[in-house]
Parts: C-alpha cells; structure tokens; sequence
C-alpha cells in the first residue's frame, strides 16, 4: 500500500462520453507522478449529502501538468452529482490508493479484458506499458459491452497502437456475444504460457475471466469493486472472500488480486 | 496564550482529548500513513476476542443519510496475533493505546484481559460490553446492569490498569449502567457504541448487510450521544468518553460541554482520515478564541436551561 | 393493470397507506391549501391533551445532520376546542382521520378518549406514549410494558373504535413494549416516535432547546426506525404502521418489506409539504413496475439472510 | 395566510452586493403576480445537507416577467451555499408564505425602519406603495447598520424618491448611533397620529422600535424571524410569545406582527 494523501483539488476538465460515461480531469494534484495502473482515488464530494467517499481508477496521469482522469458512469447519487461538476469545482482526493496491477513481461501477450466501466484502470496499464517500452501490437484489447455506446473512448485506445477488440451482446460493434468468448478463442490459438491477463469490469465478467483464466493455466490480475467507506484498509467494510478461507480487504490488499485467489 | 489540551483520565495523562474510536483505525498501522499517530491523545483497536474471527461475510457495511451501518461483526487477529504482530508497531507510536476487548462470555472477557495484562505499552482497555453485531455477549452484557458490573468487576481482578466500560445506547435508561458500571470498579465510562439499525435494498429485498441488522453511526446520531452522554455526566461521577458522530472540531466541543472529557472519532475518520488532526487544531484554535486555559474549562459547562 | 393501494386496518379500510404523523400536519387546516387531504391515507392529528397546552417557549427546534430536534411539548388547543373547532374542518376531508392523544396521567388518556369516542367522523385514536418532550407521562408510559398495557386496556374500555398504540424508541426492547401493548388490547402499533437528543450552541453554551432536550427526527433515524419495524413485525401479531425518516416512496417500501401495513410521514413534510402525495405516486409507480396488485404483497416481503 | 405552492424555479440572475451580500433574482416562477410586501418563500436548497428550508423576505417582484428577486447576507452554511448559486441552478421554492404589511394611508407619514439583511421586506413596500400612488416624499428610509458596507443597494432606495435616511454606528455613512435615534426625533417633530412605523431587522432594533412605537403612539408593524422548519404552520415550531400571554406562529400568523403584539 501506497501512503495516500488527502488533498484538494479541482476539477480541470470535464467531457461527456455518452451513455451516461463521463471523463473528469483534476489539477493540480500533487500525487500524479506516484500514481500506477490499478491506483484508485477515493473521492469526496462536498457536504454529507454523498456521505461515504466514491472509488475510481485512475484513468490516466500527466505529471507534467500535474492532472489525474477518472472515467466513470452514472448509476447512483454520487456519480450523478459527480456529473454535474463544473470546471473549477473544488474537490477533495485520498490517493493513491491500492495495489497497483505487476506489469507483464515484454515478450508476453497481453489480454486486457474490459468491461463497461472497467476499462479506465486498463487504459492506464497499456498507456504505462508501452510508455515503458512494451510492444503495443502484442496488447489485445478486448472490451466488452452490452451495445456500442458502452465501448467508449475508442479512437483513444486506436490511437495506442494496441490491436482493439471490441465485442458487443447486441452485436452492434465488434463480434456479437459476451467478452470471454474471443478472450479464450485467443488464448487457445496461442501458447498460454506466454500469456497474461488482466480484467477489469462487472462481477459476471470477472467470474468468468478467473475461471477461464484459471481452466487455461493463464496468469494474470483483476482489479475489483467493493463498497468502501475508508479506503486505507481501517473499517474491514471491504472485504472479499478468499479461496484459501480468510478474507481480504479490496481496497488495499487489492483491488487488484491474482487470477484465483479471490473466492468470486 | 497557548491552550493546554492535556487531560488525565484515572492518572494517565493524554496529550490532547481527541482519541480515534474502535473499528475506526484499525491498530493504527494505516493511520500512521495518514498522519504520525502522535497526533492523537490515544488510539483505541478494533475490538480484540480471545480467537481470532473472520466477521460476518460481505455486504457487511451500507451507506445511509449522514450516516453508515455496519455489521464487521468484530473481526479481527485474536489477542495473541495481536500481541506479536501489533503491539510491536504500536508500542513504537508516541500516543497513549487502549485496548478494546470483547467476548462472547464473561470468560472470555477475563481471558483477553489477562492475557493483556502482561503487555508492557498498553495504557488502558475498553471493554466493549455495546457490540450489536454478535450473536452472543456484546450488547446482551451492556444492556443489564447486574451483567455489566460483574464483567467490570471480573476483569479488574485480572487487569491492573485502567478499564473503561463502553456502553450500547439501544438501552431504556443508561444511566443505570454507567452507575453499574461505576459500581464495577470501572475508570470511565465511554458512549456510545453504535444504534440498531438496518436497511433494504428495494430492488432485491435484501437487507443490505448479510447480519440482517448493523450498527447505526455518524453524525446522524450525533444529538443522541450527546444527550447520553449529558445524561451520564449528570449523574454518574465516572469520566465519561464522548463518541457519535462527531466529525469536526465544533462536534468535539459541544461533547465537551455537555461533560465529556475526551472524545473519540469513528466514523468521521472513514470520510476524512485527516478528521482527529483536524479536531485537535481547531479544538485548539478555539480555545484560544474563547480565552480557555484547559479542557476543564470546558467540560460540562453547557448552562443548561433550568 | 394497476396497483390497488388500499389496505385494512382492524376492519378500517385506507385509501392508501402513506399518513401523515402526529405534530408534523396540524389539525389539516394549513396542509389543505397545498395539497387536497383526500390524497392521504390518513391524516394523525397533533397530540391532543386534556387542557389546552402552549408548550415549551421558543427555541424548541433545532436542525441536525439529515434530521431535527424538536421540543414543541405537545402545545395543542386541547380537547374541547379540538372537538369544537377542528373536528368539523376534518370531517369534511375526504381522509381518514386519526387522533393522537397524550397526557400526563393515566387519567388524562381516558377522559380525552372517552370525550372522542361521542365524536363522529373520526376512525381511530393513536396513544401518544412515547413523548419525549414532557416531564410526566409521555415516554414514562411507553417505557414500561406494564404502564402500557394499563393504558391501553383503560382507553379500550371507554374508546369503541381501533386503538393505536405508539411506540418509543428509547427503550432496551420495543418488542417487549409492542407485546404489552398487543396484551392491552391495541389493534395496531405504530413506531417509531422520536428519539431523545440534544445540541448545543458552542458560543453561547446553551442548549439549543429550551427544554435542554428535544426528540430526534428525520432521515437520520430511519435505520433505526426500519429495524424496530422489523423486530415487531417479527414478533407480534399486531398490525404495524412505520414512522421515522421516511420522505420518499422508496424509503415506504423499505418499511412495507419491513413489515408495516402502513406508514407515517412526519419531519419530510416540512421540508416538502407534497411529500406524502409523491410518496403515494411513486408507490404505485413502483408496484406496478415490480407487477404488485396490492400492499400485501409488499408486506413483511424482505427476503433476511438466514 | 395565502395558498402556496411548491414550486421549481431557476435562478436567473446573481449580484453580490459586497459585504457578503448578494441579491439572487428566480425565473420562471409562477407566482411572482401574487406576491405582496411582507411576504416570503422558503427556499429549499438540493439534498439533505441544508436540511430546513430557508426564508427569504421577497425583496421584489416583477409579475410580467414572471421574476421574483431576495436579498442576503451570508451568515451560516444555508446563506453561504445560496452564495454558490449559478445561473441555470434549479431551486425549490415554496411560497408566498406569510401575511403581508397592511399598507398605510396615503396621507400618513411612512416611517420605513431597516436593519441589516432586514430591508428587502421594507424596500418591496416602499415601491409598492409608490406603484399605488402613494407619495415617495412622505416614505421616510431609515436604514441602520454597523458600518457603510451594512447599508446596502443605496443608489436602488434614492432612485424611488423617498426620503433616504441612512444611519451607521460608526458614523460612516449618514448620522452616528443607532437607527431609533433619528426615528423618534422624526416623530417628534411630527404628528404622531398621522405616523406609521414599518420595522424589520435584528432583535434588539425590533425591540426598540416596538418600544418607542408604543411610548409615542404610533402605529405600525414589524416583520419578525425565526427558526422555521415548516414554514407553513404545521409543525410549531416558529412561535414567538405574544403580550397577551399567548404563542403565534411567525410563519403563517407573521411574519408581520403589530406593534405591541410581540413580547419581544
Ligand atoms: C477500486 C474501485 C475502483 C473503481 N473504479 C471505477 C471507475 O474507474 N469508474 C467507474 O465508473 N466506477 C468505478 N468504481 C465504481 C464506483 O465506485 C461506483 O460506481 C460508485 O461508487 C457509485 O456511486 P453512486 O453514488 O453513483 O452509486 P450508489 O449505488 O448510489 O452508491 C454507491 C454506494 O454503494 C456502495 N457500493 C456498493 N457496492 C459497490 C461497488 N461495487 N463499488 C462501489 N461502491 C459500492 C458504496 O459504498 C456507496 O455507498 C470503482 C470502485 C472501486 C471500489
Ligand atoms: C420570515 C423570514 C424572512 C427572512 N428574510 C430574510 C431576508 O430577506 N434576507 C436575509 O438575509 N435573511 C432573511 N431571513 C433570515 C434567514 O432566513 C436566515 O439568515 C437564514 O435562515 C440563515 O441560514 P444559514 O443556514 O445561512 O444560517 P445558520 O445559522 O447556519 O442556519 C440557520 C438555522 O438556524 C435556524 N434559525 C435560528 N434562528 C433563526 C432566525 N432568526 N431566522 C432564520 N433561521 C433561524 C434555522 O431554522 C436554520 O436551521 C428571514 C427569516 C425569516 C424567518
Ligand atoms: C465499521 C465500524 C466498526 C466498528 N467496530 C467496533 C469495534 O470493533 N468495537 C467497538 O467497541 N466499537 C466499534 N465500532 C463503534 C465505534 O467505535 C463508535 O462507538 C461508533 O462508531 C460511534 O462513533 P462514530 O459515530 O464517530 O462512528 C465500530 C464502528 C464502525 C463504524
Ligand atoms: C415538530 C414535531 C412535533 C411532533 N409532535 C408529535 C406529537 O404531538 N405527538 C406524537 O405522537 N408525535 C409527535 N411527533 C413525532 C412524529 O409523529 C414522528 O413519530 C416522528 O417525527 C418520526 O417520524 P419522522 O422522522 O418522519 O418525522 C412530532 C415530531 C415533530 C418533528
Ligand atoms: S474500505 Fe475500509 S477497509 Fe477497505
Ligand atoms: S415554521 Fe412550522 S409552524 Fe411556523
């Protein structure tokens, strides 16, 4: 676990992408340079009113410019009012918080596996892997979603040079079905040895990756969601099952846990 | 002139009256990533059991208005695992630790105790006899007064230093069992643990917490510690430990007038990890303000409507 | 197809379940111009005492996190006028009407509900023992089973239609209370009333209540008022009607899966007097996307962990 | 007590008047035509955090374009979030509240007694009298604060042609001590039959003013605050001891109140 600070911030940038998914830049925070794929930031919204803080990956940073991106969804009261942030709003962060994902080897093929709002901590990864040198043409992206304005942000992850797979249940972009279908045809046609995975995305989704992940001997991470009300590992308000017996804590003994070790 | 922040509870001295509450800091590892736990007139653990427990499977916490609920159902490392791997660490903090210890039994409270009676580092323990979220023991004990005494009594046979009593507010009348608790031998008393309470979720009709019921805390139940906690200090010599809701310095100070001498934060400490720090500096800048010399100038001097 | 929103209450039949609570509607006259009383399910006057009362001088409110205190002490125009001057208004609503009744004496509970029982155009009366705002009576009966059984076979026998017994929530077991009140003879519980508590003005050092404390009301108490409902619903046969904290349609189905037939809308209608209206709208809005036909099958619903 | 209603509204148009003073101007809001000097709305900011609702005096109507403007100082968290209010945020009003000023005769000397955040009512008066032909030279304004910054939209008072009386503790702006000084020399140099007062503002100004009302005999009204939950009479919780031994609620038997009424 990183040493989180609790700062205030504001809101730099906002973007609408659709479908209810928005993108919110913070600046200056003081933390970006230390931030890794798989840091969350827990964020506080002014007043009781959202009483606990919300958790979001880290979308992207730029130390430089000392700004950090979260991309989130509306589905509840607090990504509502997150929502309705406008530019210069103060907001305050406790970050970075978590593990962060363990960067693949070089020669490996990387199976990036999102789902809905899943991908932004996915983004990172690439984005830090092949700023670090990796190949992006052995990144295979697949990003799942239940139609094509789920699968947002797509000419950004183009644009890395990774190769992207999208997949849609209604078909209406990429192949039609669930995300783990071409994420084990892949697989399969490949030394899964030399493969690692990494997902990100709705309870179902990650079931379904460990399982696969775990039935085809492939190694790799997933980033989880709990309810969190602190954040620094002090309530055990977060815990997950483990399928050695115990129980771990998501927001700093993860949310970031290896294939098959959480009890999904 | 600077304000003298120091208090002494039962002849230990805390170098402020801002203590973090049990289950809210964990051993205090994590805090101290926060902030040096120097800060902090004391940190009071997660409640210790003789076993170690795993708690009550997830979803064991829900967001309410002002508020949370939980249902951890006291997990934790047991009182050996606490004694090697976290009394070390905490031994090394520069702030007053008190242990909070639970049970299912009157033995195992005896037990626990005994065995932290032999741990050098340690100021004082608070027995948790308030805890909503077990089965057995926990609030059972803090709710009949003939229980909460003898507990109290018990564990000052086995414990030579202090013992604070902390006590369930889902009572008719505390007072009764502070004055059980005073008759016990207790050292203080501290108020309050959390409230019954529980939530659905509308959608599954589920409860949101797997126990069915958690425990109510936050500033939503902040006027109801206060009243208690005026209540006992009304009528009931023992120092009395504020706790509910409080999340700023302001908080801490109407606990204060209403006659408590300390204060602990719980819940606030989830929002804010910052929130104790924060309290002692502005519990400090008021006092300057208001030209106070100590906290005795404060505590229980609300002029009360007569 | 569309949700049947009635429900029964010991042989009385509602429109729909959403009520407004006693001391947060009035006599009806004012909430009349906002909205028409024929909207609620029932409307439950301000406490009525023997003797008009003026209450407790200002200040007897107070605003707290996601909730209230409030020491009205029961001001009322008492009896005679209430029966004189505010029954004929209410009689020409189109609601149910209840009338809450306090005193200070066992004696008092009687001789208003038998000067009610001569009055037509009324359906029930709710037993107000739960006050926490007087020095005598109030909460004093509602915190003993043997208090509240008393009173409630007392009223019984002068008052012929359904008696509501309302309940504190400032005791150690409301279940103990709700079973003494079913053994009197009630035909319903209603709960909860409000929960004792205070503030302080840390400038001034006063209490913020004149009467020093007040009772707890709002949002902030509604886990705590959900997991009583649950608890009686659970262990006594009684018809319950849930009160504290409710102020959305979402919020009266936690309470209807909770176990309550039907619920009281109190410190919500200060802060939105149309309130109880959208509660009643999103209610049915809610059955009929859940495909309920009536109340009942929302009733008792929640699906507890085991 | 009049009918409200409840209504959303949004907010138009937002000045700060210095001296944490701000006039904030509501549109669209139906009842605007309806609204009379002494009324007020009770205003209910988004969630729980300011949990009451807050009373406004109406500082201003102007019924054709259907806008309804207050007047405040920022004195606690409610008054400090109306502060932040940007144009285009909806607000809850529930109004018109209250019962109005009784208006004067015409021939009668008017004597307008404003302190602090109390002259929006006064100010509503004074130009509705006027609107009804009552002559602006017989509206004496006397309007007190601490200090200049106190005595607020100065030029927006002279512009109505009254007799503008301004009055500061520390002598800043217009005579030295308190406002009650020059009111009293007022009525003594005047028939106090043909006088009438109109005070609204802090308690201690109130209460003078009530007092040497009844001392010199002149009659008027005073608009009165207090803490209001409901603000429709409902919950009693607004009440105000009456000379007769008696409780009136300020929210729907005020806030307008006769002189001598109040057991101040
Ligand atoms: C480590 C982590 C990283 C996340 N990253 C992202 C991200 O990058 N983008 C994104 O859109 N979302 C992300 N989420 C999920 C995001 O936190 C929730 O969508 C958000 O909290 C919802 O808040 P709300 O008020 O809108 O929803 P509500 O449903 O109204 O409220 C959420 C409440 O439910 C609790 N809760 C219950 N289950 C969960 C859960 N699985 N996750 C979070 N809170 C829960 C919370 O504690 C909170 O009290 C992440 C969550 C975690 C834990
Ligand atoms: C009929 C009426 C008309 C008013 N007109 C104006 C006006 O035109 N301009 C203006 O600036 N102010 C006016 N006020 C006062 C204004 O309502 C308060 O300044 C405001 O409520 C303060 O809110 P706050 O959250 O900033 O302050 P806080 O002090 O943080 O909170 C106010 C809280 O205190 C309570 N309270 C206690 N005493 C009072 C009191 N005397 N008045 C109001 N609330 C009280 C409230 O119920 C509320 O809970 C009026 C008040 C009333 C009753
Ligand atoms: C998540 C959580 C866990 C808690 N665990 C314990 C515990 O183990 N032992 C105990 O005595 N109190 C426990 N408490 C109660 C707190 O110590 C405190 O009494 C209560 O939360 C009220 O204070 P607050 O409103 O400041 O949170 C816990 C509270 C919370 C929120
Ligand atoms: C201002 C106020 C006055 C009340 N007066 C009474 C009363 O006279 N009699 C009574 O039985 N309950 C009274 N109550 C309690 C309410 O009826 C209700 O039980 C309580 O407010 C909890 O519900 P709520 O959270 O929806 O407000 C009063 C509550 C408030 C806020
Ligand atoms: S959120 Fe508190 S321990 Fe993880
Ligand atoms: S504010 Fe509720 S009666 Fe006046």
């Amino acid at each position: 676990m990183t040493k989180p600070t609790c700062e205030d911030t504001f809101l730099k940038k906002r973007r609408s992408l659709g479908n209810d998914y928005y993108s919110l830049t913070f600046s200056p925070y003081s933390q970006a340079e230390r931030c890794r794929p798989g840091h969350f930031v827990h964020l506080k919204l002014p007043g009781n009113d959202v009483f606990f803080r919300r958790a979001f990956s880290i979308a992207a940073v730029s130390p430089s410019a000392g700004e950090m991106e979260i991309i989130f969804k509306i589905v509840g009261r607090g990504t509502r009012a997150m929502a309705h942030l406008r530019p210069g709003d103060p907001i305050n962060l406790l970050g970075p918080l978590g593990t962060p994902f363990k960067r693949p080897r070089k020669r490996e093929h990387t199976l990036m596996v999102a789902g809905g709002i899943g991908f932004p901590p996915l983004l990172f990864l690439a984005r830090d892997m092949i700023s670090r040198g990796h190949d992006p043409k052995r990144i295979e992206f697949f990003y799942g979603g239940r139609t094509a304005g789920d699968v947002i942000e797509r000419s950004r992850i183009k644009k890395l040079g990774v190769t992207f797979r999208p997949v849609t249940e209604d078909g209406s972009l990429g192949s039609k079905g669930l995300v783990t279908v071409p994420v084990e045809e892949f697989i399969e046609n490949h030394d899964n040895g030399n493969c690692r995975i990494y997902g990100c995305g709705p309870e179902g989704m990650l079931k379904s990756t460990n399982e696969l992940a775990l039935r085809l001997g492939v190694p790799g991470q997933i980033s989880l969601e709990a309810p969190m009300p602190c954040g620094i590992g002090v309530c055990l308000g977060c815990v997950v099952p483990l399928t050695d017996g115990g129980h771990a804590r998501v927001c700093c003994d993860g949310p970031v846990f290896s294939i098959g070790e959480v009890a999904l | 002139m600077t304000a003298d922040l120091g208090i002494t509870i039962a002849g230990v001295e805390f170098a402020n009256p801002v203590w973090t509450a049990s289950g809210c800091c964990g051993y205090g590892e994590e805090l101290a990533r926060v902030f040096p736990l120097s800060r902090l007139g004391a940190l009071v653990t997660k409640s210790i059991t003789l076993e170690p427990r795993l708690g009550h499977p997830p979803p064991r916490v829900a967001e309410t208005s002002a508020g949370m609920l939980n249902a951890i159902g006291l997990a934790n490392v047991g009182v050996e695992s606490f004694i090697d791997e976290k009394i070390p660490f905490l031994a090394r903090q520069k702030t007053r630790t008190i242990v909070n210890v639970a049970g299912s039994t009157m033995g195992e409270y005896i037990e626990v105790c005994q065995r932290l009676n032999d741990v050098e580092h340690l100021d004082m323990v608070e027995l948790n006899i308030s805890c909503p979220n077990v089965d057995k023991g926990g609030m059972q004990f803090g709710a009949d007064p003939s229980l909460t005494e003898e507990v109290v009594k018990s564990v000052k046979k086995v414990f030579t230093r202090p013992v604070i009593a902390k006590l369930s507010p889902n009572v008719t009348d505390i007072v009764e069992i502070a004055r059980a608790a005073e008759q016990g031998g207790a050292d203080a008393v501290s108020l309050i643990n959390s409230m019954v309470g529980t939530a659905v979720d509308i959608e599954t009709w589920r409860p949101r917490l797997t126990n069915n019921t958690g425990g109510l805390t936050g500033p939503a139940i902040k006027p109801i510690a206060l009243a208690m906690v005026s209540a006992v200090h009304s009528s009931c010599r023992l120092p009395v430990i504020g706790i509910g809701g409080i999340a700023g310095w302001a908080d801490a100070v109407e606990f204060l007038l209403c006659g408590a001498t300390a204060v602990q934060v719980g819940t606030a400490v989830f929002v804010e990890p910052e929130a104790p720090v924060k309290i002692v500096r502005g519990l400090r800048e008021y006092m300057r303000r208001k030209k106070l010399r100590t906290v005795n100038d404060l505590i229980g001097r609300v002029r009360k409507y007569g």
